[in-house]
C-alpha cells in the first residue's frame, strides 16, 4: 500500500525525486553531463528534470571530465550548487586534477574563504561484463583525501536522502551510485529529510557479531546475515553510508560490543574499506576475533560471465566464511 | 576503383566479415549467452577496411570501445574474436576482455579502450616504439569524434608532433558520441582544421567510399612512414546501428537486396557502396561478390554456432543464470 | 598613447606597485621568514594591468602560481599579500595559500592555482556563474603558454565556447614553461590560431607596451560583454626573472636609471616602455611618474619591514628554526 | 671512508647511480620528464643521465601528464621500459586515466597477455611552504589499485635498489620521492643490487613495540626510536619499503611477536597506511594494545610555516605519545 505521503520508487526514481524536491526550493542548483537528456540516462536517473526545469538547468555538455568539474567549481565558487553526473567513476580519473587538486584543495588555499558546494555523482558498472574499466568502485580515493565528502547509497530512501545532504554541503561531495543498488523499490517520503553524513545507520539488529556494509553490500550482507541466521549466528548489519566523513563512534562501540567484525566492501581489499574500519577500531581497542573482509578480489573485473562470477564474493561462500569465522 | 581486383575483392570481404559478425551479434545477443555491452560498428565498416588494409602486417593498432571492425580489419582471428563474446578461455582476450578489449598480439592490434580518449596517448608510445625499433612501421590510433573532445586528445597530436613520432590518428567522425551530435559538443567541429592548427597533416574522406578511404589514408600512411611524423585522416560515415546493444538501422546482408542497394547512389551502407564500385568498373566480379555476400555470413554463423555450444558446454559445469538484461544499454 | 593622464599613471602606478613587491621579496627572502616558492612577474607586469585596467570590479579573476601581479592589479590588498608571503593570519589567504594561492573575495580575486592548468577551467565555471547571476561581469583566466601544452586548457576553450559563457582566457606567453621554451613543446606555437580552431575569438598584443595591452584587451572584453561568447588574448612579453625564486635578472627600479631606460625604444622592460610611452606624449606628467618611482618602493618596503617585525613577534612565540633554504628552487 | 667498492651519495646521486647501471646494462630503458635536462632539475636526481645516454634516452617533453603516461604505456607495450618522472605526485592527478584506467588495467583487459613495465618516478614536496597542491602524500590511491606496485623507499641506499627492481619489473611501478629522504649521504654499492618488493627490512631492532614506517617517516621512527629508548623502550622500525605489494607476512609477525604497533605514515589518516597495516594484522589476530597511527594532519596542508608546523608530526609530541600508550 502506497500511503499519500510516500511514493514507491527504485533508486533512479528516488535521486530525480530528490534533485526534483532541491531544485524546486533551491534556484543554484541545476545538473548537467554527457548525454544527460538522452532516454534511460544514467539509468533513469535524470529522467525528467530537463522537462521539468528546462534544459538550462539540466543541460548536455562535451566529453571533457576536467573542464566540467571545472566549470562545477567555478561556479560552486561563485555561489551556485552544480551537479555534475558521470556515467561511470572511472571517468572521473579523467578529472582528477579537478577534484583532487581543485575542489577539494580550494577552500584550505584560500585559508577557508572560499567554497566549493558542488555534487560529483558517479556510477559503478558492476556486472554484465563490464570489465575492468567500467566497473572500478573507485571510491576508496576519494575517501584518502581531505575536502571531501563520499557517499555510497544503499537503497532508493537512503539514495534520496543522501543526496539531499549532499546538495546543501559545501563541501565536494562524491556520490557513488553501484548498478547493484538500483534494481528494487522502496517507499521514500513525499518530502525528502536529508541524511546527515557520518553518521551510520543500522538495517539489521543482531548481538554476536556486526557486519559493516555500504551500498550495493548492504543488501549482500543482509542476506548473509539472513543466511547464518539459520546457523544460531544473529548479525547486525551496519550502513555506514558515507566514507568520509566516517561514523567512527558507531563502529567503536558495535566492535567494542560484539567483538566480531566483518566489513562488506564494494571494492578492493587493500587500503579499501576494510582497512579503514580496521584502523578506527584497533586505534580504540581490541577485537575479540580476527576481522573478517568481504571484496572483490583483488585484481581487475574479467569480462566473461565465468571470471565475472568469481570476481565479486558469492553469498553461499560468504555465509560459509561467516559461519567458519565466527562461531 | 583505383585499386586491383584483387584489392577490391579483398576490401569486400573483409567488410562483410565485420557486417556478419556483427550481424550475429544481433540474432544471438537475446539469447544472453553474449554478456556484455557491445558497441557495433554497422555503417563505418570501410573506416577500419580503408585505412588497414593499407597498412603493414607490423603496423601496430589501437581502438576504442568500438573495436569489432578495427581488431578484424588489422587480422585477428574471428573464431577468437566470438569466443571472446561468451567469454570463453579461448577469447582473443583469454576472456578478460570480452567486446570492448580485443586483442591480438600476432595481428598487432596491441588492444582498446573503452575510456575516451585513452588509447589515443597510447598509439602515440606505441609509435615511439616503432621509431625506436627502427623497422619503419607505423602506429595507428582510432578514436570517434567524442574522443576529440577531450583534452588528451590534442595532447597526444602535439606530443607526437613535437617527438616527430610515426601515428596515424584515424578520427572516426560518425556525428555522435552516443547520441549527441557534434556540433553540440563542439563550437568549432572540423577536426582537421584543429590538428592542422596543431601542427599536423590531416585529410579527410568520405568513409561510405572504402576506395576513398584507402586512398587518403595510403597518402598520408606514406607521409608519416617517410618523414617520420604523425597525420590525422578524419573519417565520416553514418552509424546504422544504436550506440551500444545488438540493434542495427538496417536490414540483415541479403544478396538480392544488398545488389539492389549497390545501384543505389546516395547509399550510406559502405557494403552496398563497395559494391556498387566493383560492379560498376568491374563488372565481371559479380559472381565473386555475390560469393562473398552469401558464403561469409554462412561461414561466421557456424562460428557463433560453435562459439554458443562451448559457452553451453562451459555453463553446465559452472551453472551460471544470465542476470536479467540491462534496462538500458547506455554505456 | 590613447587614454587619458589619469589612466596612464593608473596604470604605471600600477605596475611599479607588484615591481616593488617583488623587489622587496627579492631583498628580503635571504632572511628566510619568507618561506615558500615564489614566481615572480618582473617583465610581464603589463599583462595583468593592462587586462585588469579595463575590467569591472565585478569581473572575477583566476590565476596560476605567477600570481602576484594578478592579485595586484585585481585590487588585492598590498599589507596583506605581505603578510601572507610571510605566513601570518592577516594574509590575503589567512596564511594557508602561501605565494602561489593569494585570494581576495572583497576584489573578486577568486584564487589561484600552482598545478597547469587548473585555473582555466574553473575560469569557465566562473564564467558560468556570471552569466547566471545576469549582472554582466565577465570571468578572466590567466595562464602561461605552458598551461596550453595540457589538454584540459582546450577542453576549457571548448566548453566555453559551446555554453557560449563569457570567460576572457589570457595567455601569458613568455615563451617558457620552467626552462623549457615554447617551440620545445609546442609543433605549432601560436596560441590564437589554435583558438581560433576551436571556434573562439582571439587577439595577441606585445605585453612590454601595456597601452597595447589595454586596447587590444579592451576590443575582446567588448566581444566577451556584449555577445556572451568566450575569446582568448595571447600575450608575449620576456619573464625578466628567474621561473622560482627570488631571482630578478634586471636592477631594481632607480628612477634616474628608469628614466634612462625609458628613452630605449628596444626596452623590454614594461614599466620603462610606459614612462617612455607617458613622456613621449605627454612630458609634463614627469613630475607624477617620478613620483611613483621613488614613493610606491618607499612605502612598500615599510609594508614588509611591518610584516617582518610581525613575523618575528609570531616567531618568537612559535620559536620555529628556518629550514635551510632548499638546495633549487624548482616547483 | 668510502671503500672502492662503494660510493657516498644521497638520494639523488643513488637513484642517478641506479638508473645509469641499468640504462647501461639495458637499452630498452629511457627516461623522460618536464625540463628533464634542466639544471638542478628533480632535485638532482636526472643529472648527467643526458650527457651520459645522450638526448634520445633522457629527453624532456611539454607539459600533457596524461599524453606523457600514455607514452609510456604505448611504448611499454612494444617491450620498452620507460621511465616517466613528474615533479610532484600531484601531478599525476593529470595522468589518473592513463595511470589507473589504462596502465594498471590493460593487462587484465588483454587476459594478461600485453604487459606495461613502465616506472613513474614522483616528488613529494614536503616542506618549504609548498601548500596544498605540492605536497601531496597522494599514493594510498595508487596502493589500492591491483596491477600497480608502489614503492616509498627511505634512503639512498633503499631508493637506489628499489628503483632497480621497479626498472626491471613487468607491472607499472610508482615510486614515490619524498623531499624529506633527499637530504642525508650513505654508502652505496658501486653495483647496486635489486631490492625486492614485498619484503621489509628491519630498520632498527627492538623488543617492545614495532614501528611500520614508509619513506621519509622511516628515518623519523628512529629518531622517536632513539628518543623513546632512553625511556625504556625499545622500538623496533620496520622500512615497509612498498605499500602494494605490502610484506603482510612480516607485519603479521611482528605485530604477533611485540604486540603493540605504531604505524608511522607521510599521509592522511583515512584509507592510509595505517588503516591498510591494522587491516593485515586484524584478519590475522588481535593487538594487545591499541594501534597508534602517526601522519600528518588530517587537513590540506597549510602554506605557512606556523600552520605547516602544526601540519606535520613533531618528534617530541609523537615520542610522547608513544610513551604515553605504550609504557
Ligand atoms: C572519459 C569517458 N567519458 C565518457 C564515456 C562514455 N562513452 C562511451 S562511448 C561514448 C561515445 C564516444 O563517442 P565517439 O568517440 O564519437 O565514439 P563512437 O561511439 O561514436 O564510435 C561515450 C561518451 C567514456 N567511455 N569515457
Ligand atoms: C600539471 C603540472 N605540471 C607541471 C608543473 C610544474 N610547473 C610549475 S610552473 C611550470 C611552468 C609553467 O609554464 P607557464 O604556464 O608558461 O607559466 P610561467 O611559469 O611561464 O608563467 C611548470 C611546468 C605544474 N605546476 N603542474
Ligand atoms: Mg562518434
Ligand atoms: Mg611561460
Amino acid at each position: 500500500m502506497v500511503s499519500p505521503d510516500t511514493l514507491r520508487v527504485d533508486y533512479a526514481g528516488a535521486v530525480v525525486h530528490a534533485l526534483k524536491q532541491e531544485m524546486e526550493r533551491d534556484t543554484r542548483v541545476f545538473v548537467y553531463g554527457e548525454g544527460i537528456n538522452d532516454t534511460g540516462a544514467y539509468l533513469n536517473s535524470t529522467d525528467g528534470i530537463a522537462a521539468r526545469f528546462g534544459e538550462a538547468r539540466c543541460f548536455d555538455v562535451p566529453n571533457c571530465e576536467d573542464a566540467l568539474v571545472g566549470l562545477g567549481i567555478g561556479s560552486a565558487l561563485m555561489g551556485y550548487r552544480p551537479v555534475f553526473v558521470s556515467l561511470r567513476v572511472d571517468f572521473l580519473m579523467l578529472a582528477m586534477n579537478q577534484i583532487i587538486n581543485h575542489a577539494a584543495r580550494w577552500p584550505a588555499m584560500t585559508g577557508y574563504q572560499a567554497s566549493v558546494p558542488l555534487t560529483i555523482r558517479a556510477l559503478i558498472g558492476r556486472g554484465w561484463g563490464q570489465a575492468a574499466q567500467h566497473s572500478g568502485a573507485l571510491y576508496s580515493m576519494f575517501a584518502n583525501v581531505p575536502g571531501l565528502e563520499v557517499v555510497l547509497p544503499s537503497s532508493p530512501l537512503e539514495g534520496a536522502g543522501l543526496l539531499l545532504t549532499a546538495l546543501r554541503s559545501n563541501l565536494t561531495t562524491i556520490v557513488i551510485d553501484d548498478r547493484g543498488v538500483f534494481a528494487g523499490a522502496e517507499d521514500v517520503p513525499a518530502v525528502v529529510e536529508p541524511i546527515p553524513f557520518g553518521e551510520a545507520r543500522v538495517a539489521r539488529a543482531g548481538t554476536d557479531v556486526t557486519f559493516f556494509a555500504i551500498s550495493s553490500m548492504v543488501s549482500f550482507a543482509l542476506r548473509v546475515a539472513d543466511q547464518v541466521a539459520a546457523s544460531g549466528i544473529s548479525a547486525e548489519v551496519i550502513d555506514l553510508r558515507t566514507a568520509r566523513p566516517l561514523d567512527e563512534e558507531t563502529i567503536r562501540s558495535c566492535a567494542a560490543r560484539t567483538g566480531r567484525v566483518a566489513v562488506f566492501d564494494i571494492g578492493w581489499p587493500g587500503f579499501g574499506l576494510s582497512a579503514e574500519v580496521a584502523r578506527v577500531i584497533s586505534e580504540a581497542s581490541p577485537l575479540q576475533r580476527r576481522l573478517l573482509s568481504v571484496h572483490r578480489k583483488d585484481e581487475q573485473t574479467p569480462s566473461s560471465a565465468f571470471l565475472e562470477d568469481a570476481h565479486y564474493p558469492r553469498l553461499d561462500d560468504v555465509a560459509q566464511q561467516v559461519e567458519a569465522h565466527f562461531s | 576503383m583505383d585499386v586491383t581486383a584483387e584489392v577490391a575483392l579483398e576490401c569486400l570481404e573483409r567488410m562483410v566479415v565485420i557486417r556478419a559478425v556483427e550481424e550475429g551479434i544481433c540474432a544471438e545477443y537475446s539469447n544472453r549467452n553474449i554478456r556484455g555491452p557491445v558497441h557495433l560498428s554497422i555503417g563505418q565498416e570501410a573506416m577500419a577496411v580503408g585505412v588497414l588494409n593499407v597498412c603493414r602486417p607490423e603496423d601496430v593498432a589501437v581502438s576504442t570501445h568500438r573495436d569489432h571492425a578495427h581488431y578484424l580489419a588489422k587480422g585477428g582471428s574471428v573464431g577468437a574474436m566470438i569466443d571472446e563474446l561468451y567469454g570463453l578461455e579461448s577469447g582473443c582476450s583469454r576472456g578478460y576482455g570480452g567486446s570492448m578489449h580485443l586483442f591480438s598480439g600476432e595481428a598487432n592490434f596491441m588492444g582498446a579502450s573503452a575510456v575516451l580518449p585513452g588509447s589515443t596517448p597510447i598509439a602515440v608510445g606505441l609509435g615511439l616504439g616503432c621509431k625506436l625499433d627502427g623497422r619503419r612501421a607505423v602506429a595507428v590510433g582510432f578514436s570517434g569524434d567524442g574522443a576529440s573532445d577531450e583534452g588528451s586528445f590534442f595532447e597526444a597530436l602535439n606530443l607526437a608532433a613535437v617527438l616527430k613520432l610515426p601515428v596515424l590518428f584515424v578520427c572516426e567522425n560518425n556525428g555522435l558520441s552516443t547520441n549527441t551530435p557534434l556540433a553540440a559538443r563542439q563550437a568549432q567541429t572540423d577536426i582537421s582544421a584543429k590538428a592542422r592548427a596543431f601542427g599536423l597533416v590531416a585529410a579527410n574522406a568520405d568513409a561510405v567510399d572504402v576506395f576513398a578511404v584507402r586512398r587518403a589514408a595510403a597518402e598520408v600512411l606514406d607521409h608519416v612512414r617517410s618523414t617520420s611524423q604523425p597525420a590525422v585522416l578524419a573519417l565520416t560515415a553514418d552509424r546504422l546501428c544504436a550506440h551500444v546493444g545488438p540493434v542495427s538501422t538496417i536490414d540483415p546482408i541479403d544478396t538480392g537486396a544488398m545488389l539492389a542497394e549497390a545501384a543505389n547512389g546516395a547509399t550510406r551502407d559502405p557494403i552496398a557502396s563497395c559494391v556498387g564500385a566493383i560492379l560498376r568498373d568491374e563488372p565481371q566480379l559479380r559472381g565473386e561478390c555475390i560469393e562473398i555476400l552469401e558464403g561469409v555470413p554462412t561461414r561466421i554463423a557456424a562460428e557463433f554456432r560453435r562459439a554458443n555450444a562451448a559457452f553451453e558446454d562451459r555453463n553446465a559445469v559452472a551453472g551460471l543464470v544470465a542476470p536479467p538484461p540491462p534496462k538500458s544499454h547506455t554505456v
